[in-house]
């Protein structure tokens, strides 16, 4: 059984349709590629499905629970986490304190007895796994310090550290180097590895359709392709809603 | 009653229209706001009855003079904390202090500053008697919101605006001076302000708490109006002034502030982000 | 720049050290009002008049020895909107405790601050005789404690007394004229609101109808709604009770609006000499009242043509307000005769002397009642007195009460 | 001075922190002094101050405690989220609580308090209750309103002694009293909110001011703990208003008046923002400022606002950052390469 079931979402701002009559399965332990132009609703949807965004129509079900109508904090701690396109840590706060906020998570506390463990302990172990040097300074710089790279590496540590079973990755490589890149991509092949499902909306298309067991290709709100990476590969329609992007 | 309230609605709009450019464009609550339309009316009064200059003349002096002054006030004091909301909030509001208690110190206090009306008369309009200065309100209400709709959609400046107020990065990239553009939207805020009080003020006298109200209703029409629309302004002044006179009439004058205020609450919790404000609902509320 | 703001600062903290109480020579009265409201400004001139008066014959008899007055006013801004009463009170005790002041004359504007600051004055055990708030509560304050509250006295007119007059106005047009529909509107503060209810009662027990009270809110600049509703019931009078200056609009709009009916009671920028440059024709006939007698010429009382030519002489124009200026002028006198009578500058026996006060005033006889109130009536000569006086041609023409006054009130032209 | 052409100045933290705010590696006196300063001088010279100041100036503490915890509160509100115009309106909850439980049902002065601390904290809360879900100057906008809201509703329906207030209510013993009620609540109210918004529970309250969104995706109900927020700042300033009850044995509409709203906030921007302390300090310079100024009568006001504005643009980050700073670091001259 699909673990995550989007049925006919439909949502639309002043006229606009920005997601229209959307359906998909996610099946459990695989990875999820969005593609699509930008605008293309694919933001929306992962919004819909986080709680942020209430749709005009259409039902999410994880693991047979309704999801809509719920607000985002519950949804997170049901299990779907969820990184954001535009990163905003908490600017205020040291990186591993960061972690603190998801690890006081009701989530958590249950998952972990309810207990107040070593939670600094616990969140350097999860960024060193993210690959931020434990032995330097850099998970207890402030991280309005932080270069871009390990922002990004520090949303991913957030769902690892919520425990999530769905991990939707919104343009996580968006603004990466090739090296950068390269060397979070096996900290996602470990979350699958572990049994966890993985939906990643990006456009570096090379990366995702390396590791991705299907991908849904969006245009203006619609799903208009949905395969192997393969099938996609060689659609034409595919490549005409991405003319001009190299495949 | 329907054309009183219309005249207080236009009047509030009027009052809030200023405010709302500043902040539309440059983001900038010019808490000063209330101050400047106090001292716009000082200046055309003096300007009238010690120069001896003639009304027209000194309306569009103060217009000027004030115009400058609101340019002044971003380019030295505004400037240097761009971005800080708070401070710039502080700020503008140690201005509108400065200049409010600074009238009050010279000693304009009394009863004996008003400035002429227009045209003096009144004509019967739907049973009641009106006098010409509120018909002029109304008319002029119209024509100050057209020439801003021609101004912002029309011409290089305007056009300018409403880029750095969508979007600032992007409009920083095509050679739009972000300084320029805030600096004369803080001036063409402030003389819209003075503007509206020469019109609004021949009605009564000039006080210098009035400034505090002003501010106060400039602030609620824009927020209910959603902050930095046009469109949103005039609705929201609508269904302030109505709610106003409507409660004036049937309920009591001392109910009036309790009623536009709870509706002012009623729209804030059903629509957190205003009545036209829907673009940036997500943002405004999670 | 940062530097110099940081040692601005060093330098202010240092002032806050610097202070020190100054010795004690003169008998200090303390002015705590809003001084940039005109009845808290008039009334500080006033207050001022009388002492150099005083001072210029020697100053006060305490005893044996000679003691000059001085005068200490702080703005304590309690007549504007959006100050907090501790400020006020805060500002009481600073004259109490810092200018360590004898006692404090005008005193405050607003009534809830009057009633807040009554408990300052008792715990310091400081004379104060106020000219400027008017409810009737203060009275029933002092009755209900009077031990406590002995130390307050009020040196004008309260809301009870006011509409007193009204009344006699009311009852001569309704006479005259046959006048019986009224609407009132009132500012909506605590003294204003007093005056309207005991109107609303009056008219009502004396056959008028009252078409709406209305209480408008400080500051507000829209009267339309109300006079509609007044012109539409046909009333005949307005009875307006305003002190706030924007009421200035409701002159203007019941101009404009044609509402034919005669425009009576208190509209403060109306009651002074200028009102007729701001409003020129626009208040042939309006009918105001004073609270206070004295600050214009009455020819019938000397008393009052003397101290508006000295106030005139002094600060080179005439008093524009009807209210608090010329009692603050007595206080200053009852205060100097109670401690000339007293013999001493103790407060408990100064007390008891203000409490037997039988003087003549600018406003008439000075005699407080048991609730340490002045008390008014129909004849300066015998009590306090307050008044009608009805704009014609540019000039304030006495109307009321009948044993000063120089005219009768006449119909206006316009009216039917 | 000799020639700096070929200088640079460096400026370098005083490495005495270590990496968090709560280890330090204590090695010399002069380290414990060094960090036990900043705190114990301001304690000790406000303590020396309002005692042997004269009467008058003892007052005027007072009042400043009042008026810094509320900017306290303000602070604490704003690192949390919660920009809030309404300081006057938790304020004057807090002050009729006290004074209704005083005046109708005649409590005394040491439970009155208490209650109205808590029970405004409580009326405040469930009030903002409905609009706790807007953000930013939305949110703020109905803090403004609902005091003149309230105050106007008393006056109409003149409730609670209407118009005029309460007044004679239960006044402190003397003044040695209210002096170190109000000083030590300020100090416990100013140390147990740092202490608490630098622990793993405070900092989501930091994090929601930081990115309310994504606490929300870390798993978290950010509406419960904006409550617990504004009950926690509401109940300071609830207390702050039961005390000037007390002080001056009267509760009425001004308790709702803007300058209770606007004080604060002024003091909050003057003295740094996030800080905690700065407000604090902010307050410190203001009050007395205003009231060292009634010397210069009317053009007071005039003098307030020239401060005000010269503080906000020569000092945007307020001078408590300013001073921390340059506590905690040393400048020196370095010769360039």
């Amino acid at each position: 059984m699909a673990i995550l079931e989007i049925k006919g979402v439909t949502k639309s701002f002043g006229g606009v349709k920005a997601v229209e009559d959307v359906s998909v399965n996610v099946e459990e332990n695989t990875l999820l590629g969005i593609i699509g132009p930008n605008g293309s609703g694919k933001t929306t949807l992962v919004n819909i499905i986080t709680g942020f965004i209430k749709p005009d129509k259409g039902s999410v079900f994880f693991k047979g629970k309704e999801l809509i109508g719920l607000p985002p904090y519950t949804i997170t701690n049901l299990g779907i986490g969820r990184a954001f396109q535009m990163v905003k840590p908490f600017f205020h706060l040291p990186a591993f304190k960061n972690l603190i906020v998801p690890l006081s998570s009701k989530r958590v506390r249950s998952t972990s007895g309810g207990g107040y463990g070593d939670k600094d302990a616990i969140a350097l172990d999860i960024l060193e796994e993210v690959g931020f040097e434990r032995d330097s300074s850099v998970p207890y710089k402030t991280a309005s310090v932080l270069p871009h790279g390990y922002l990004k590496r520090l949303e991913l540590a957030r769902l690892i550290s919520l425990k999530s079973e769905i991990f939707i990755l919104d343009e996580l490589f968006s603004g990466l180097s090739i090296a950068e890149v390269t060397s979070i991509l096996p900290i996602i092949e470990k979350i699958l590895f572990e049994g966890n499902t993985v939906i990643m909306i990006e456009h570096r298309l090379k990366e995702l359709f390396r590791i991705a067991n299907k991908v849904i290709v969006f245009n203006f709100g619609r799903i208009i392709k949905e395969g192997a990476p393969k099938e996609i590969l060689e659609d034409e329609e595919v490549k005409k809603a991405y003319l001009g992007v190299e495949v | 009653m329907f054309v009183y309230g219309l005249i207080n609605s236009a009047v509030l709009a009027l009052m809030a229209l200023g405010f709302n450019l500043t902040f539309g464009i440059s983001g900038i609550a010019n808490f000063a706001y209330g101050a400047i339309y106090v001292v716009a009316g000082f200046i055309t009064w003096a300007f009238i009855n010690h120069l001896n200059l003639p009304y027209a003349v000194s309306a569009i002096l103060t217009i000027i003079i004030i115009g400058i002054f609101g340019a002044l006030v971003y380019k030295f004091i505004i400037k240097r904390i761009r971005g800080l909301v708070i401070s710039e909030v502080i700020a503008t509001f140690g201005i509108s202090i400065i200049l409010l208690e600074l009238l009050r110190f010279i000693g304009l206090i009394g009863f004996k500053y008003s400035l002429p009306v227009f045209i003096d008369g009144s004509v019967e309009i739907l049973g009641v008697y009106v006098d010409i200065q509120r018909l002029f309100i109304i008319g002029l209400g119209i024509l100050v919101i057209i020439s801003l709709y021609v101004f912002t959609h029309h011409t290089k400046t305007g056009l300018a605006f409403r880029g750095i107020a969508q979007e600032e990065h992007t409009s920083l990239s095509l050679g739009i001076n972000p300084d320029r553009i805030a600096s004369l939207s803080m001036g063409m805020g402030s003389a819209l302000g003075a503007f509206a009080a020469i019109v609004i003020l021949p009605l009564g006298t000039i006080t210098v708490d009035s400034g505090y109200d002003v501010l106060i209703n400039a602030l609620s029409v824009c927020i209910v109006g959603g902050l930095g629309s046009t469109f949103g302004v005039i609705i929201a002044s609508f269904i302030i002034g109505y709610t106003q006179t409507i409660t004036a009439m049937y309920l009591a004058p001392h109910w009036t502030m309790i009623v536009s205020l709870f509706a002012i609450l009623v729209i804030l919790v059903i629509k957190p982000s205003g009545l036209l404000g829907h673009q940036k609902e997500l943002e405004e509320r999670v | 720049m940062k530097k110099s703001v940081v040692s601005l600062f060093i330098f202010l903290s240092f002032f806050l050290f610097t202070f020190s109480a100054s010795a004690q020579q003169y008998i200090t009265l303390g002015i705590p009002t809003s001084l940039k409201l005109i009845e808290g400004h008039e009334g500080q001139k006033a207050a001022q008049l009388a002492i150099e008066e005083i001072n210029a014959k020697g100053g006060v008899k305490v005893g044996n020895e000679k003691m000059l007055f001085k005068l200490e006013a702080l703005d304590i801004r309690d007549g504007e909107p959006g100050v907090p009463v501790s400020e006020a009170l805060l500002g009481i005790e600073k004259l109490i405790l810092d200018k360590k002041i004898y006692a404090a004359v005008v005193g405050n504007f607003r009534s809830e601050a009057l009633l807040a600051a009554m408990d300052i004055y008792s715990k310091y055990k400081v004379i104060n005789i106020g000219t400027i708030a008017m409810t009737p509560k203060f009275q029933e304050k002092i009755l209900s404690d009077k031990e406590k509250y002995k130390y307050s006295f009020r040196g004008a007119l309260d809301s009870k007394y006011a509409s007193g007059y009204v009344q006699s106005s009311m009852k001569f047009l309704n006479k005259e004229f046959g006048y019986n529909k009224v609407y009132i509107a009132t500012q909506d503060v605590l003294w204003a609101n007093a005056i309207g209810s005991l109107m609303e009662k009056w008219f009502k027990d004396n056959g008028w109808t009252v078409a709406a009270f209305d209480k408008y809110p400080v500051g507000a600049t829209d009267f339309s709604a109300g006079l509609m509703k007044a012109k539409s019931a046909g009333v005949q009078v307005i009875m307006a009770i305003f002190d706030m200056p924007t009421s200035g609009i409701l002159v203007k709009q019941w101009k404009s609006m044609k509402v034919p009916a005669l425009l009576t009671g208190f509209i403060s920028p109306l009651t002074g000499s200028k009102a007729w440059k701001t409003f020129g024709q626009d208040i042939e006939g309006v009918l105001e009242s004073v609270w206070e007698i004295g600050y214009f010429p009455i020819k019938a009382y000397p008393p009052s043509v003397k101290f508006s030519a000295a106030y005139v002489k002094r600060w080179k124009e005439d008093i524009q307000s009807g209210h608090g200026a010329a009692p603050a002028y007595d206080t200053v006198y009852i205060l100097a005769n109670a401690i000339e009578k007293a013999g001493t500058l103790d407060s408990e026996k100064v007390v008891k002397a203000i409490e037997e006060t039988d003087m003549a005033g600018v406003v008439g006889r000075i005699k407080f009642d048991n609730g340490h109130q002045l008390i008014f009536g129909d004849d300066p000569k015998q009590t306090a007195c307050g008044g009608v006086f009805q704009w014609r041609k540019g000039k304030m023409l006495l109307v009321w009460p009948e044993s000063i006054a120089s005219d009768k009130i006449q119909k206006p032209a316009w009216m039917k | 001075m000799k020639n700096r052409e070929n200088y640079r100045k460096e400026r370098i933290d005083r490495c005495i922190k270590a990496r968090s705010d709560d280890i330090y590696a204590l090695s010399s006196y002069k380290e414990m002094w060094y960090l036990i300063f900043p705190r114990v001088v301001p304690i000790i010279g406000i303590a020396i101050l309002a005692y042997f100041l004269p009467l008058y100036w003892k007052k005027v503490v007072i009042t400043t405690c009042i008026f810094a915890m509320l900017a306290v509160s303000w602070d604490f509100l704003s690192s949390c989220g919660l920009l809030s115009l309404g300081q006057a309106l938790f304020f004057g909850i807090g002050s009729y609580t006290a004074g209704c439980l005083n005046h109708y049902f005649h409590f005394p002065i040491y439970l009155t308090i208490p209650i109205a601390t808590i029970c405004g904290g409580f009326i405040s809360t469930i009030l903002l209750l409905p609009v706790i879900r807007l953000r930013g100057i939305y949110f703020a906008m109905v803090t403004l309103i609902l005091p003149l809201m309230l105050a106007r509703g008393i006056e109409a329906t003149h409730v609670f002694g209407g118009n005029e207030g309460i007044t004679g209510l239960s006044p402190f013993p003397n003044v040695w009293v209210e002096l170190t009620f109000i000083i030590a609540g300020m100090w416990a109210a100013l140390f147990a909110l740092r202490r608490f918004i630098s622990s793993d529970y405070g900092l989501i309250f930091v994090s929601i001011r930081d990115n309310d969104r994504a606490t929300m995706a870390s798993g978290i109900n950010i509406y419960a703990f904006k409550a617990q927020a504004l009950f926690i700042g509401s109940s300071i300033c609830a207390f702050c208003g039961a005390f000037m009850t007390h002080l001056y044995m009267f509760t009425g509409i001004p308790v709702f008046t803007m300058e209770f709203s606007i004080l604060p906030i002024a003091a909050s921007a003057i003295g740094g923002i996030g800080t905690l302390a700065g407000p604090l300090l902010g307050a410190f310079i203001l009050v007395p400022l205003s009231e060292i100024l009634r010397e210069f009568g009317s053009l007071r006001v005039v003098f307030y606002g020239l401060v005000l504005v010269v503080c906000v643009v020569a000092l945007p980050e307020g001078i408590f950052h300013y001073l921390s700073r340059k506590y905690n670091e040393m400048e020196r001259w370095v010769r360039l390469e």
